[in-house]
């Protein structure tokens, strides 16, 4: 069978006589593509943030130059005497979403644990198809050197939002935005290569790679929730692609797939970007929601509450996000009858997301709590999660969102999921991996400021975005005092401006730490959190090819504190002392049940 | 391998899918392809059916029988793409050498085939383009979904017949064997639901 | 700072429903809020890390799973059922009031141009009367708005009405609302729609039956005149 | 925009090509700068046309039958502007002044085989202010690369959307009292600018390859001078009321004059341009099908 011939040799005795080029640059190893990875999507994050930070500077400080003197930087097209221009506050809100959504947190929780967690915590030597692998990294840069270039080119950046809607997006009459928009469209669809590639890897390997013993239901959450946010990228990418197609050809050649002049549909357009749009927002969601679970079974010292039904969410999740994608259009236009059922899924989802949360706080239940920064950072996950939840209801009941829709509520709501929520997830897995992937600890005092700081600030600035929803202000304006009603809601704005460049400043303290730790670090060991999971049973930095010898699976990822060990961890791979004629285990079917009661 | 669950102490990891990974990694490939055609033929089905007036009837503008003929040029490379699988199960290298040339060959004439059809059009004044769209021939949504669909298609072809080319090389250095053949096996997935794909297209486009 | 959960005043008939839905939802998820974050830093605090202690083994619960998966499913269920009845009333088809006055906004960057019937009754003539930016309606009468686009997507937006619909290109998009008092009230844009977006404002003017009439004629004449 | 729709296609298929704009981009991207420099270098090139042998054209554009009424523009949405007005400002489709004349006329050199092929110096920027919310001066001329200082005296949001039909237009905004510069590269007559702030507000620039064009003025006069002499096809243009010509032989220090004359009954014109009146023509679709 050719992946277990592939396993353990094949990697480790070519990788001595491998070139600084193939180590580094055009490595096929998974754990450098994960580190590659890690480095180019965390300078995404920096550039989106930095977008962030303009957007802020404009809402709280309205038509103030900016500060440091920045508008001498920027061209007249964009900041005449540093105030920002309208159009390019467009521009700014469109691409602060796209590389945060597409270049930050995509490549963050796929790209690199992706990479790095699925062949270790499944006791694989390498991805099935590494050169693909390499390949699915080097899109992207690429792609972000295209989205980067929209900044300077005639008519500047697309400025019609990160969802593009048509006509708006379809014809730069309405925008002024030609060539910026047709580059936004041509740099997604090269990234979805990207995505589709790295995808394809994941499910592959996870099925077929799988280590003796790894059962379905002995695989770590983590890497179920990449499997299942694989599966969702291979589904939902193909999707946009071919709606950004055929917004390209709108764009270029003239046709009128989206335009009313030619009798096309803008509504369309919503359908199938949403269609993606919603298994999209659980990409950006799932893997957090396996790092997190990892991070407090294992610095809790206990089983995760309910893995099954931890699983059992995950993909009752993945396939909800397929039936909902409509409640992001209650107020475009659709048939009412429609919205119903669209409200109905909608609120559904709910369920196994509540389920996720009460079996994180059930696993905290009774456990020994070690309060290191993943497990503040997971906590974190939680307790925003929750926000970002609750949050939801109000925009999953038709009515009510007739008021909310399209107003700083859905600000705050998506704002609470995807930084509360992913990238406090990310902040987790980041700090609890560091040592498997470096070899040495973050340091923890750094880490528990940047934690307090970023926790503070985070909710000082977007807890109060609800507010702005609730009376009414409306998202994406370039001066809300324009409006009487909204001229009352300034103070909050610059309130919630200051609390953003704090939390944004604050994260120069991680990346400091980020770098500081690679060289200075304390050295780590092979398992520092005493976890169970296959990953720390191979060294840190794992080797090309990972294990010495093919490791065998004997229990479930979560067996912390067992009542018959001394030890409070019992790793995956520890053969049973009352084992003498070789290892025995149970067949999978059996297993599963074995881990039920 | 499905015999994996029992007690040894050899080092086989769990049963997969029960197939090598390429073949695998193809069959996952080939699902999010259907996603792709999906969102095409979705958009299509939409417009049409918003839009019956841009449509025009089988046939009035569109070479239904050269398409016709066309389409059976593609299904017959399915046949030789069988044909050579089947050869080099049996070992019978120079089988497989002559079937794919087959079928890189009727593959490659389908492409030219339809690039002929394209000009054809073009000259009627059959364009994707709102701006620059002949009056007569229904309306610019009947072109646009046309060029996009089939266009897209005929990418795909081109790329199984230059993926062919490269199997065809490697047949001709005899790389492939009874024991080892996965590149043909791979490459013919994809060569059939290329094929399946056109049967659809050439359905609701030119049929219906 | 204003940190208000208390939607505006609202002025239209289903106004009231609408806000009761909101303010149940807003307490039980206050509650569930408030409830979750305190047992979370509870056992953070009960359960934070001592020597020789020991976590307890428990993998989990099927009762608890049961019970918390049911409550959540019946709570939103419920909630669901409670919008449909509202939504129906705003936007049922067989719904609309009978008895409404009908007039045309056509939404364009970056103006609402709101037309109403000229002397002859009949909307979409040539003597139909245009008032820019302002939206002129009768207090206490249901009122259906056809809502039209000439370029790109934008959101007809009242949020003292409760009110809001995207007006796209190439569709006609009926509403309706019945305002329960005279006044002025903003209209906003409330989906982007290009550099003039957060600037495309205008005001509803909701007048007394009777204003409405005369303001009507006195347009009327008006219009006339030019001819 | 399909012009240009379809270079554009080409650029953007290829990251190749990309990259390359970036290069180019990054150049246009800081405003008029180059534009500016290169007309400032040209200023220095001088006058190809011998003063001793040139002529010159005068004339004025009169106007027949009782003159339209033009509409009140409703301000009331803007009292800034409303403000600026003591009485109420009316549309300038049809101005047409006391003396029986009509303003707002361009009048241009269309042909002249005397000045074929010669090479002007590019004047100095022009200035099209806008001030209580109407474009000052409503018609203008330029020649090819001349700066157009585009001013914003209102303080509020004007966004200036120009929709040539041979060259890329542009739509820049002006948030508050500030100046943008903008040139044309290729003659058109007329470039419709609008505001889509204030449906109002139009301008209408003609952008001519020489110097000799002029806008009918207060009292329906022009001029064109110093043209070399020779036979010339001079063209008038209206808005509303279309264009005509007229062949005017030029001769060395002389004077020719004529004139123009549009009539109430030609309100129906076919005016050379894409209308900029209603930029939402959704009629395409039917010319296509």
């Amino acid at each position: 069978m050719s992946s277990a011939i592939s396993m353990g040799d094949s990697h480790s005795d070519d990788h001595h006589h491998l070139g600084f080029i193939r180590t580094y640059i055009f490595s096929t190893d998974h754990k450098m593509i994960a580190k590659q990875f890690l480095v180019t999507s965390l300078l995404f994050l920096a550039i989106g943030g930095i977008l962030a930070a303009m957007i802020r500077w404009q809402l709280g400080f309205p038509g103030q130059p900016l500060p440091f003197n920045l508008g001498a930087i920027l061209p007249n097209t964009m900041a005449p005497g540093g105030i920002i221009l309208p159009e390019f506050y467009n521009s700014l809100v469109t691409m602060h979403a796209t590389f945060m959504v597409f270049f930050a947190l995509m490549p963050l929780m796929a790209g690199v644990f992706g990479n790095l967690l699925i062949p270790l915590q499944i006791g694989a030597d390498d991805m099935a198809f590494p050169r693909l692998n390499m390949l699915s990294f080097w899109i992207t840069p690429v792609a972000g050197a295209v989205m980067l270039a929209s900044f300077f080119v005639e008519g500047g950046a697309a400025g019609a939002g990160w969802t593009s809607y048509a006509p708006l997006s379809a014809s730069g009459e309405w925008t002024g935005v030609y060539m910026g928009q047709i580059l936004w469209l041509v740099s997604l669809i090269i990234l979805g290569f990207s995505s589709i590639t790295g995808a394809l890897n994941y499910v592959t390997t996870v099925i077929a790679m799988r280590a003796p013993g790894m059962t379905w239901f002995r695989i770590p959450l983590a890497t179920w929730s990449l499997f299942i946010t694989a599966w969702l990228l291979l589904l939902a990418i193909p999707i946009l692609t071919g709606g950004l197609i055929l917004l390209l050809f709108d764009q270029t050649i003239g046709t009128a797939f989206f335009r009313p002049e030619g009798s096309g549909e803008p509504l369309m357009w919503q359908h199938i970007f949403w269609f993606f749009g919603h298994p999209e927002v659980y990409i950006l969601i799932l893997p957090a929601m396996g790092f997190v679970s990892e991070v407090i079974a294992n610095r809790s010292r206990k089983p995760v509450f309910g893995y099954h039904s931890m699983v059992v969410a995950l993909v009752s999740i993945a396939f909800l996000g397929w039936i909902v994608w409509g409640h992001h259009m209650f107020q475009s236009g659709m048939n009412p009858f429609l919205g119903m059922s669209f409200m109905a899924t909608t609120v559904v989802i709910a369920v196994p997301s509540a389920i996720k949360t009460f079996n994180w706080i059930g696993t905290l239940w009774k456990g020994d709590i070690h309060f290191d920064t993943p497990l503040l950072h997971a906590v974190s996950f939680v307790a925003l999660f929750v926000v970002g939840g609750l949050s939801g209801i109000f925009l999953a009941s038709a009515p009510v969102d007739i008021y909310l829709h399209d107003t700083y509520f859905i600000v705050a709501h998506l704002h609470y999921v995807l930084v509360g929520g992913s990238l406090f997830g990310i902040f987790a897995g980041i700090t609890f991996w560091y040592p498997k992937i470096f070899g040495r600890m973050m340091n923890e005092t750094l880490g528990k400021i940047h934690w307090t700081v970023s926790f503070i600030t985070y909710n000082l600035a977007f807890f109060p975005m609800h507010n702005l929803g609730v009376q009414g202000m409306m998202r994406r304006i370039y001066d809300p005092n324009q409006y009487e009603f909204l001229q009352s809601l300034q103070s909050t704005n610059t309130f919630i401006s200051k609390s953003v460049f704090v939390f944004a400043g604050i994260q120069i303290i991680f990346a400091i730490n980020f770098l500081w730790s690679m060289k200075k670090g304390k050295k780590s060991g092979d398992n520092p959190w005493d976890s169970n999971g296959l990953e720390w049973a191979c060294p840190s930095p794992p080797p090309h090819g990972n294990f010495a010898e093919v490791p065998i699976v004997y229990r479930g990822p979560y067996e912390y504190s067992h009542p018959d060990r001394e030890q409070d961890f019992w790793p995956q791979d520890e053969a049973p002392v009352d084992d003498l004629d070789g290892p025995e285990y149970t067949d999978p079917n059996e297993s599963t049940e074995s881990n039920d009661e | 391998m499905s015999d994996a669950g029992i007690a040894t102490i050899d080092r086989t990891p769990e049963p997969g899918m029960g197939v090598f990974n390429k073949k695998l990694g193809m069959w996952v490939f080939l699902l999010s392809e259907v996603m792709f055609f999906t969102s095409l033929i979705g958009s299509y089905i939409i417009l049409r059916y918003a839009h019956p007036d841009h449509f025009a009837p089988p046939g009035a503008i569109l070479n239904v029988n050269l398409t016709a003929a066309n389409t059976f040029l593609l299904i017959c490379s399915s046949v030789s793409m069988v044909k050579a699988f089947a050869a080099i199960q049996q070992g019978d290298v120079k089988g497989l050498q002559y079937w794919l040339l087959a079928t890189i060959v009727m593959g490659a004439s389908f492409v030219g085939v339809q690039v002929y059809e394209y000009i054809e059009l073009g000259h009627e004044g059959f364009l994707p383009g709102l701006d620059d769209y002949a009056a007569h021939a229904g309306g610019p949504l009947y072109g646009a979904t046309f060029y996009a669909m089939t266009g897209f298609h005929g990418a795909h072809v081109s790329l199984g017949v230059l993926a062919l080319i490269f199997v065809y090389i490697r047949a001709l250095r005899g790389e492939y064997t009874v024991a080892d053949h996965e590149g043909v096996e791979v490459i013919g997935l994809y060569w059939h639901f290329v094929d399946l794909v056109w049967i659809i297209l050439f359905t609701i486009v030119y049929l219906i | 700072m204003n940190l208000s959960w208390l939607m505006p005043e609202s002025v239209s008939t289903f106004g009231p429903a609408l806000d009761n839905l909101y303010y149940v939802i807003l307490w039980i998820t206050g509650i569930v809020f408030v409830v979750t974050e305190v047992v979370l830093v509870y056992f953070m605090i009960k359960y934070r890390h001592k020597e020789g202690r020991k976590a307890t083994y428990i993998e989990g619960s099927s009762k608890a799973e049961w019970i918390w998966t049911s409550a959540t499913a019946v709570i939103v269920m419920a909630l669901a059922i409670y919008s449909k009845g509202i939504w129906d009333t705003i936007r049922h088809p067989d719904m609309f009031p009978e008895n409404a006055y009908e007039l045309n906004v056509t939404a364009k960057q970056y103006e609402w141009n709101a037309a109403y019937a000229g002397s002859d009754g009949q909307l979409g003539t040539s003597d139909d009367i245009v008032s820019r930016n302002q939206v002129h309606v009768p207090v206490d009468q249901p009122v259906i708005v056809n809502l039209q686009s000439e370029d790109v997507i934008h959101s007809f937006f009242l949020p003292q009405l409760r009110v809001k619909h995207d007006a796209v290109p190439g569709r006609v998009w009926p509403i309706w609302f019945e305002a329960t008092q005279t006044g002025e009230f903003p209209l906003a844009c409330a989906e982007l729609c290009g550099l003039g977006h957060y600037r495309m404002g205008g005001t509803l003017i909701v007048h007394s039956k009777e204003d409405f009439a005369s303001w009507l004629s006195e347009m009327q004449i008006e219009a006339e005149d030019d001819e | 925009m399909f012009v240009l729709g379809k270079n554009e296609k080409l650029i953007s298929v290829t990251l190749l090509a990309t990259l390359v704009v970036v290069g180019c981009g990054g150049g246009d991207s800081s405003d008029s700068a180059g534009s500016s420099s290169a007309a400032s270098e040209a200023t220095v090139m001088e006058n190809p046309v011998d003063p001793s042998t040139a002529g010159n054209i005068s004339g004025s554009v009169a106007f027949e039958g009782s003159a339209p009424a033009m509409d009140a523009i409703d301000m009331s949405g803007e009292q800034v502007c409303a403000d600026k007005h003591s009485t109420a400002p009316m549309l300038q489709t049809v101005v047409v002044n006391d003396n029986g004349t009509l303003s707002n006329v361009f009048v241009y050199v269309k042909e002249g085989s005397a000045i074929e092929g010669m090479q002007f110096p590019t004047p100095s920027a022009a200035l099209l202010d806008q001030d209580g919310c109407v474009y000052t001066p409503h018609v203008m001329g330029v020649m090819v690369d001349q700066e157009i200082t585009i001013r914003n005296s209102d303080g509020l949001l004007h966004n200036i959307n120009a929709s040539p039909t041979e060259q890329r237009g542009f739509n820049t905004s002006q948030p508050f009292n500030m100046e943008t510069s903008q040139d044309f590269g290729t003659p058109e007559v007329m470039v419709p600018l609008r505001c889509d702030v204030h449906g109002w507000m139009t301008a209408f620039v003609g952008v001519v390859n020489h110097p000799y064009h002029s806008v009918s003025d207060g009292s329906g006069g022009f001029s064109l001078s110093t043209l070399p002499e020779g036979d010339y096809v001079v063209e008038a243009w209206h808005e509303q009321y279309g264009t005509q010509a007229q062949t005017v032989t030029v001769t060395a220090g002389g004077t020719t004059d004529i004139t123009f004359t549009f009539s109430a009954d030609m309100a129906n014109a076919v005016v050379p341009m894409r209308t900029p009146i209603d930029p939402h023509d959704h009629s395409l679709v039917t010319d296509h099908q």
